[in-house]
């Protein structure tokens, strides 16, 4: 059955093509069709996951080759999928988690015009997707780069009527360009040090690195991560990223592709472990700041959507953290539960959106668990996954992220962790109070009804792994860990007392983030000092409700000066230099043939005369010059 | 040997003398006469240096049939006015004279150092004669011709297809409707066909 | 240069002899030609002819000769001085020059030295012989437009494409000669006419003819027999080539007066007429050289050169009184007509029969199957040749017209 | 011996530059494409020289082709002038100026 990769890409490719070129005449079936094209290859996954576990632990990591691609004398570059159970786990996360958005969006994108267009982008996302995380090749792997980005572009951009859909597509597009092109140049850096481009050839090339090529490779790598999994510098885009259909949301900007970098973080990590320290310490560093930052950005937001994209670049920060110390296995643990609640909580705030035509403002909303309880419900799952409530899913990874900081010794980070951990406590606590409890407000008093039934489809199965994912981690158990350790390597597992006092300190710190955010927000008492807090704190919540002016900096940073540039080139540098030297070899052109059209006097024998001098002129030289 | 020498010499003065002499005939057709009698006295060097089938087809074909052609063009068109002496180009002819002299002395100087080149050619020169006696003039033509020179023969063959096509198409009268077949129009019209080919 | 020897060699002794005997027994025979052709037609015509000066009226080419030398020369006004004067001699001296190249008859050995009756036996006799017919054409183009008169001119266009025209022609023709004689020269064409047919094996088998085959024992081996369509087309191309009856536009009385000629009277008239002559007895000469075995015939024992010379003598006459004949007998063709033939019938036909010779002269074919070929390929084209213009059929009946699409 | 090579070659050079002037001072379209003749013949000239000179036939053949592009070129030659006599009623090219600006 693992013969049958390329199939797994070549499935949604083929959906893809067919909705794009026969999408009019497929009409209302387009989202079944599209469903097929990514359900089926999650059943060939699955069929692949029971094959490999067939083998031996040492076996796990199969290559398929589709075809040879690039044949130049010695270089070679084969279009060949890399089965291991790291791309395995990274397939039945994208095609499972997928397929349940897939078969969501038929519901959700009803009536929409370009409603085939809609499928055929998203399962060209899940070809690109899918690309990525089994290529075996650096080039292939960067065409499912470039492809999701691509998709990314096209599917936030999908309501390209809306100037702000338009505008953010733009911003994602280019933001991740310079994520982009850092990760290119590492992928020339790697190439040309490895002397190959296959994933197993670099891996085993990079022991023999000079430390200093592998932390440029690797920092260059990260660059890539950064735009894609949106982390500080590059995470701006993510925010704005929510004009796009939600279940694009829910796809593409919370379970698979900003976890790209991740995954491929993890799948070069022999090249971050031979950078040694500095690399990977970056990557932590990063991580946890961007955790921090985006869980403070994320408190003082209303957008429903936004709050969970800040939400998204927090966890994504965690996983980084994870990565940065070096517990990969840990990292695409919590990849995978974030994954089931996040992509379960955006298709519940899209629930909400459909019911309150297309409102995301949580203060206009109130206690919608009453009238939509499936997704009230469902979205209670993975509000208490994510806030780390034992035995949710989220808890399980969370902690063990936590864990694995600590263990590293790097205390400073886990303290960081843990603040965040009751920061995220905090909002999301805040978001669900303000949305589902208390009493019942919609805008304009709309008759709100609960998800239609493909939505609903959607939503339980995932709320149901949102509640039951952390059993795939489960110590004793067949492990992720264990599953995970041919291809990223053994994490280690602090023994004795120390995890039973981490796991605890994590549930209080998301017990207190939710107290907290009950007391201020649910319970009538907490009106006043919320204001207070407001009030005694107003330049930096106004900070916060302003994003911390990053976009602004960015603004000014880089946006004005690149504007000047631009407007320099093309109002000094294109008008008067370029332009100015074509017109002026144009007008110095004309000014001579202006001249020189008196010799051409139309009589021939003129002609023929100057015909005539030329030859009587070649003839001297020949004979002068002794040829003749 | 002093009677090549002497029929060289005949030679020479026709040929450049009838050229000089249409340089300066003012009427159309005294020039053409004058190029007949230029090509008679090549045709006669062409003896004198062994090339018999050459000279014939130069008579044959120059005096016999493409000088016929100007005649008949002139005739028909009564083109033999004569033209005026001053040139209407302003520095024309001087030019064009002091270049052609200039040309003319260095094609001399050329030739002059060719009579050095060739006194080492006179054995070849036998040679060609030897060749004229076994298998003939015509002969030792014809084998290089259908040999070695095959494909630029054919070659010439098509460029006469082309050429008598072309013609046919230059000067055919457009918008004459044909007539019965009797009439005099069709007459000319073929005395065009048959002076063009 | 043996070429050039022998084409100089002409100018020495034996060669101005030659030169010399040559020229007064061309010029005998044009004036016997004369008469002959007066004496021929009044007789065809019923009537008496020249009859006053000599015996049979024999003097009378001499009488024409002294009043024409007599009369005044006369240039029109509006006439080109030089070219007016030069133009007689232009039609004259080609027509003398292409007898050069005829071998008159065999040799004669004076002491040790052999003799041809020919003055030069050029290795490109034919080529010559065609070159000096193209140069003929001067001097009837020149008269007509040195006249400066309309007639005249007409008369010179007329005959530049009539004579352009059928050289092609008349130069096709000869190519199946050379290539079944494999030369240039009339006297190694004359050569291989020697002997008789021979053996002939194709009635083999049949009874009766069978015994037919011991004729061919003595008939001559001439070309006549196999090439007949080439000696159809020469003859007729080389009629056309000297202007005269049925081909005479240039001169056609009744529509140019006396065409190119029309301005000329005394010696200059005398001369275009003596060339015209001339140009026939030379045309049968080589028709007779190239055709009909040239000198070869029978022969007595005593003065064994004789012979030659008068058989030769009485084929050429005989092939000019073919020609009178036929201006007695012809009408002048219309423009578009000899147009017609010339380029459409007389130029495809030489072609066809120059692919028919090449094919039958293929090595290895055998004798039979030629003399089959010949026959049935040869009235092939006569029977296509005589088929005629289409549009005359269309002018007498309008119904038929078929093949008139090009016109 | 045989009149040297070079007397022809001289002579050929004279009757191309004569040809040269002619063509470059005559009016009459008819006679410029005489002296394009003559030039042509020059060239014959010469080649029939050397092909004497180096004793084989090359340069006779040459000639052949010389003769045929000249045949072809006289012929289109003089049709194009036919046809613009018949249109403008002269044969002299510099009535003929179109080409030009």
């Amino acid at each position: 059955m693992i013969d049958l990769a390329p199939y797994v890409i070549a499935l949604p490719l083929a959906g893809a093509l067919l909705l794009m070129i026969f999408g009019k005449r497929i009409g209302k079936a387009a989202g079944i069709v599209a469903s097929a094209a990514i359900g089926v290859p999650f059943l060939l996954a699955l069929a692949m996951l029971v094959d490999l576990l067939g083998l031996h632990a040492e076996e796990r990591s199969v290559i398929v080759t589709a075809f040879e691609w690039i044949e130049v004398g010695d270089f070679e570059a084969a279009a060949r999928l890399l089965v291991d159970p790291l791309s395995i786990v990274m397939v039945l996360v994208v095609t499972g988690v997928g397929t349940l958005i897939h078969i969501y969006s038929i519901g959700y994108m009803h009536g929409e015009a370009r409603y085939a267009r809609f499928f055929s982008y998203m399962n060209l996302f899940a070809a690109s997707m899918l690309l990525l995380v089994l290529a075996d090749n650096l080039l292939l792997l960067y065409v499912g780069w470039e492809g999701v980005g691509l998709c990314s572009y096209l599917l936030i951009g999908f309501w390209f009527e809306r100037p702000a859909a338009a505008n953010a597509a733009k911003k994602a597009f280019i933001v991740n360009r310079v994520g982009d092109f850092s990760f290119l140049i590492g992928i020339f850096v790697l190439s040309a040090s490895a002397g190959s481009l296959t994933v197993g050839q670099v891996n085993a090339e990079a022991g023999g690195m000079a430390a200093g090529v592998a932390t440029a490779a690797a920092l260059l790598l990260f660059g890539g991560a950064t735009g894609k999994s949106a982390q500080i510098p590059l995470y701006v885009w993510l925010p704005d990223a929510m004009e796009g259909p939600t279940p694009v949301s829910a796809l593409i900007h919370a379970a698979t592709m900003v976890t790209a970098g991740v995954y491929m973080i993890a799948r070069f990590s022999p090249v971050f472990e031979a950078s040694g320290g500095p690399a990977l310490l970056v990557v932590a560093w990063i991580g946890a700041l961007t955790a921090l930052w985006a869980g403070l950005l994320a408190t003082a937001e209303y957008d429903i959507k936004r709050v969970l994209a800040y939400s998204t670049v927090s966890q994504l920060g965690y996983m980084f953290l994870a990565l940065g110390v070096g517990a990969y296995s840990v990292a695409i643990f919590h990849l995978v539960t974030h994954a089931f609640f996040k992509a379960l909580m955006f298709l519940g705030a899209g629930s909400v959106m459909h019911s309150l035509k297309g409102e995301t403002d949580m203060r206009r909303m109130g206690g919608l668990r009453k009238a939509m309880p499936v997704t009230g419900w469902t979205f209670m799952m993975g509000w208490l996954a994510i806030s780390g409530i034992i035995p949710f899913s989220g808890f399980f990874s969370k902690d063990a992220i936590l864990a694995s900081a600590w263990h590293e010794g790097q205390f400073l980070l886990w303290l960081i962790g843990a603040v965040t951990a009751v920061l995220t406590a905090f909002y999301m606590s805040r978001l669900y109070f303000r949305v589902f409890e208390g009493k019942l407000v919609t805008p304009g008093n709309l008759h709100v009804h609960d998800a239609p039934p493909s939505m609903a489809a959607a939503l339980l199965p995932l709320g149901a792994l949102a509640v039951i994912g952390g059993a795939i981690n489960l110590p004793g158990a067949l492990t992720l860990e264990v599953f995970l350790e041919p291809a990223v390597g053994h994490s280690e597992v602090p023994g004795g007392i120390v995890p039973w006092i981490l796991g605890a300190i994590a549930l209080v710190a998301g017990v207190a983030g939710i107290a907290a955010a009950r007391f201020l927000y649910a319970l009538p008492s907490g009106q006043k000092p919320l204001e207070t807090l407001h009030e005694r704190f107003s330049p930096l919540v106004n900070a916060t409700q302003h994003k911390f002016y990053v976009d602004e900096l960015y603004g000014r940073a880089i946006v004005l000066p690149g504007k000047a540039l631009a407007s320099f080139c093309a109002n000094f540098l294109d008008a008067r230099i370029v332009d100015g030297a074509v017109n002026g070899v144009a007008w110095l052109v004309g000014q001579s043939s202006w001249a020189l059209r008196r010799v051409q006097t139309g009589y021939i024998r003129n002609y023929a005369l100057t015909f005539l001098f030329g030859v009587v002129v070649a003839f001297s030289l020949l004979a002068f010059r002794g040829v003749l | 040997m002093n009677l090549e020498y002497f029929v060289f010499g005949v030679m020479f003065v026709m040929a450049l003398g009838a050229s000089l002499a249409m340089l300066f005939a003012r009427n159309a057709v005294h020039a053409a006469l004058f190029l007949v009698v230029t090509q008679v006295a090549l045709a006669l060097g062409f003896l004198l240096q062994g090339a018999f089938f050459v000279a014939a087809v130069q008579i044959i074909l120059y005096a016999g049939a493409i000088m016929v052609l100007f005649l008949f063009v002139i005739m028909l068109l009564g083109v033999d006015t004569r033209e005026a002496l001053i040139d209407p180009l302003p520095g024309q002819r001087p030019l064009a004279i002091g270049l052609g002299g200039l040309l003319a002395a260095e094609i001399l100087w050329v030739a002059v150092r060719g009579v050095e080149l060739a006194a080492g050619g006179e054995d070849q020169a036998t040679a060609l004669t030897e060749l004229n006696q076994n298998p003939g003039n015509v002969k030792a033509l014809a084998a290089e011709l259908f040999s070695r020179y095959l494909l630029p023969f054919e070659a010439t063959s098509v460029l006469l297809v082309v050429a008598i096509v072309g013609v046919m198409v230059l000067a055919r009268r457009i918008g004459r409707v044909p007539n019965t077949g009797t009439g005099a129009e069709s007459a000319s019209g073929s005395d065009k066909e048959g002076a063009a080919a | 240069m043996s070429g050039v020897v022998d084409l100089i060699g002409a100018v020495a002794l034996i060669g101005l002899i030659k030169v010399v005997v040559v020229f007064v027994a061309l010029l005998l025979t044009a004036a016997l030609v004369t008469y002959m052709e007066r004496k021929v037609i009044a007789d065809m015509q019923a009537r008496v002819g020249p009859n006053r000066w000599g015996p049979f009226g024999l003097l009378q080419a001499i009488a024409d000769g002294i009043k024409l030398f007599f009369k005044e020369d006369f240039r029109p006004a509006a006439a080109d001085r030089w070219t007016y004067a030069i133009a007689p001699a232009a039609a004259m001296v080609p027509s003398f020059l292409a007898i050069a190249v005829v071998p008159l008859g065999d040799h004669v050995t004076v002491g040790d030295r052999r003799v041809d009756f020919v003055i030069a036996d050029i290795n490109i006799g034919i080529l010559y012989f065609l070159a000096m017919g193209s140069l003929g054409v001067y001097g009837v183009v020149l008269a007509g437009w040195a006249s400066g008169s309309k007639y005249p001119l007409l008369g010179g266009v007329r005959s530049t494409a009539q004579l352009i025209s059928y050289e092609i022609a008349l130069g096709l023709s000869l190519v199946p000669i050379a290539m079944v004689a494999g030369s240039l020269s009339l006297s190694d064409i004359v050569a291989a006419q020697a002997g008789t047919v021979g053996n002939v094996t194709f009635f083999d088998g049949i009874p009766v003819l069978e015994q037919l085959q011991d004729i061919f024992s003595i008939v001559p081996n001439w070309y006549i027999w196999s090439q007949w369509p080439a000696f159809a087309i020469f003859f007729v191309a080389g009629i056309a080539e000297t202007n005269r009856a049925p081909f005479d536009l240039p001169e056609a009385e009744t529509e140019l007066i006396a065409g190119y000629h029309t301005e000329y009277s005394g010696i200059r008239f005398a001369m275009f007429y003596l060339g015209e002559y001339i140009h026939v007895v030379v045309l049968s000469a080589v028709a007779v050289s190239l055709f009909f075995g040239g000198w070869h015939g029978p022969g007595l024992g005593i003065l064994p050169w004789l012979w030659p010379l008068l058989w030769f003598l009485a084929k050429t006459l005989v092939v000019v009184y073919l020609i009178i004949w036929l201006r007695a007998t012809l009408p002048r063709l219309r423009y578009d007509r000899l147009m017609w033939l010339g380029w459409k019938r007389l130029i495809p036909a030489a072609l066809l029969w120059i692919v028919v010779t090449a094919t039958v002269n293929t090595e290895g074919v055998s004798r039979n199957i030629r003399l089959a070929v010949f026959v049935v390929l040869a009235g092939l084209i006569l029977a296509w040749v005589g088929r005629g213009d289409p549009r005359l059929a269309f002018a007498v009946n309008p119904q038929s017209g078929d093949d008139r699409g090009s016109a | 011996m045989s009149v040297p090579p070079g007397y022809y070659l001289a002579l050929a050079g004279l009757m191309f530059s004569v040809g040269v002037v002619g063509a470059l001072t005559r009016r009459n379209a008819i006679v410029i494409f005489m002296f394009i003749e003559l030039m042509l013949n020059a060239i014959n000239l010469i080649f029939v020289t050397f092909s004497r000179m180096w004793g084989h036939v090359d340069g006779q053949i040459l000639v052949f082709f010389v003769l045929v592009v000249a045949a072809a070129e006289v012929v289109v030659g003089l049709a194009i002038i036919l046809v613009i006599s018949r249109r403008r009623g002269t044969a002299n090219v510099d009535d003929v100026s179109l080409l030009k600006w």
